[in-house]
């Protein structure tokens, strides 16, 4: 298991190969990336915000509890903050595990409690200014799956 | 105590963090000494139900207790992913 | 939309980061890969024979299917065939969506179409003979799920 | 027509394809046919519920006509992935 908390850009091909590479117990492997959308052709850049050091812990505790509820091999998760531009990669988790159903569902509960669950706040940088991200209704839902 | 405060929380009050010394036996006791201060702190927590806090790192809730706790955080929900 | 069937091996770093580079209408990319597993210890190599002509056919029109239903951006599959080592990669698909619910269920639909729509059938190499795997009734059974 | 056979469908039946003069109308019309040949194409064809057929490349039934088919398969279930 691995956590990244870093303000740079990652290597997603790299990072992607590397977790991927010999998972001779795990059989399926999937990843997910999210990228900084330019939602209406308005956004400038993207900027996030975090709580350093609960950020790395609650990163852990939420994979920790992905490991052990589908038995997987393993689990990475890596979070930019800072200042990203428009197409920018955010942040990826994988997952790899035995059976592809398994790799799915764990991926997707990373990911459902990674945006509602750890500290990180996202503004968008448009032309008329700075706007914090809203929570959307839907985020929290998604917990309620799980 | 330190209280810390993210995104638009810390900007609503003007500061990314600061010493505290209280009384407050729960987070929404030491709330409630905030919101006396000053105009921006009001603001700021003026609807809790917009807000999360969390208890030397971990998420909670505005009942908890504050007996032992070091580090109390004050932000909105979160929007990372 | 691109469609790949091959007997040599993929690079699934370069496909993946290839795939999720400047998605800037997208925000949201899966990858599902899937891996050679040694299953109990005994597994020498994993054998693919697949169907010239209707291979590509049948994965364009499941790949079609993903991409009009959850209105993805791009799709991609890559499959291989002929002798793969154990901890080889078998083939991978990635979807690219603007919300990552749409992007993880695309993924899996592409998966449950492709195990068992798609002409391809493996027979385990060991020490004690070759064996061709047995479709799964569960693998059937994923595809009522759409 | 052409008559195409994979995985275990090809090694009992001993070839990979084979042109086959026949008026047969349906899929399993044509698996009758092939079944009366030889003890082999009897035992590939023996549970047809165990294999699968396309009809010029289409995943199909087996009551389907072949009225114009240029190419039939027999294979079992699909294991790709």
């Amino acid at each position: 298991m691995r956590i990244v908390v870093q303000d740079i850009p990652f290597d997603f091909g790299a990072e992607a190969a590397a977790f991927a590479e010999g998972r001779a117990e795990s059989g399926a492997v999937v990843t997910f990336t999210g990228i900084v959308r330019d939602v209406d052709g308005g956004l400038k850049a993207m900027e996030i915000e975090h709580y350093p050091g609960m950020t790395e812990g609650a990163l852990s505790e939420i994979a920790g509890q992905a490991m052990s509820r589908w038995s997987l091999e393993d689990a990475l998760v890596i979070h930019r903050h800072g200042r990203l531009e428009v197409g920018e990669m955010i942040m990826m988790v994988a997952t790899a595990a035995r059976h592809r159903k398994h790799a799915f569902e764990a991926a997707e509960f990373l990911m459902d409690y990674l945006k509602s669950r750890a500290p990180f706040w996202k503004r968008e940088i448009t032309k008329d200014g700075a706007e914090w991200v809203a929570a959307r209704d839907e985020d929290e839902d998604a917990l309620t799956r799980w | 105590m330190d209280v810390l405060y993210f995104a638009w929380v810390r900007e609503r009050i003007g500061i990314p963090r600061e010493a505290v010394e209280t009384k407050a036996s729960t987070v929404m006791d030491l709330v409630d000494e905030l919101r006396g201060r000053e105009e921006r702190y009001a603001a700021a927590f003026a609807d809790i139900s917009a807000l999360r806090v969390a208890v030397d790192q971990q998420l909670t809730d505005f009942d908890t207790p504050l007996a032992g706790a070091r580090e109390v955080a004050f932000f909105p929900p979160m929007t990372g992913g």
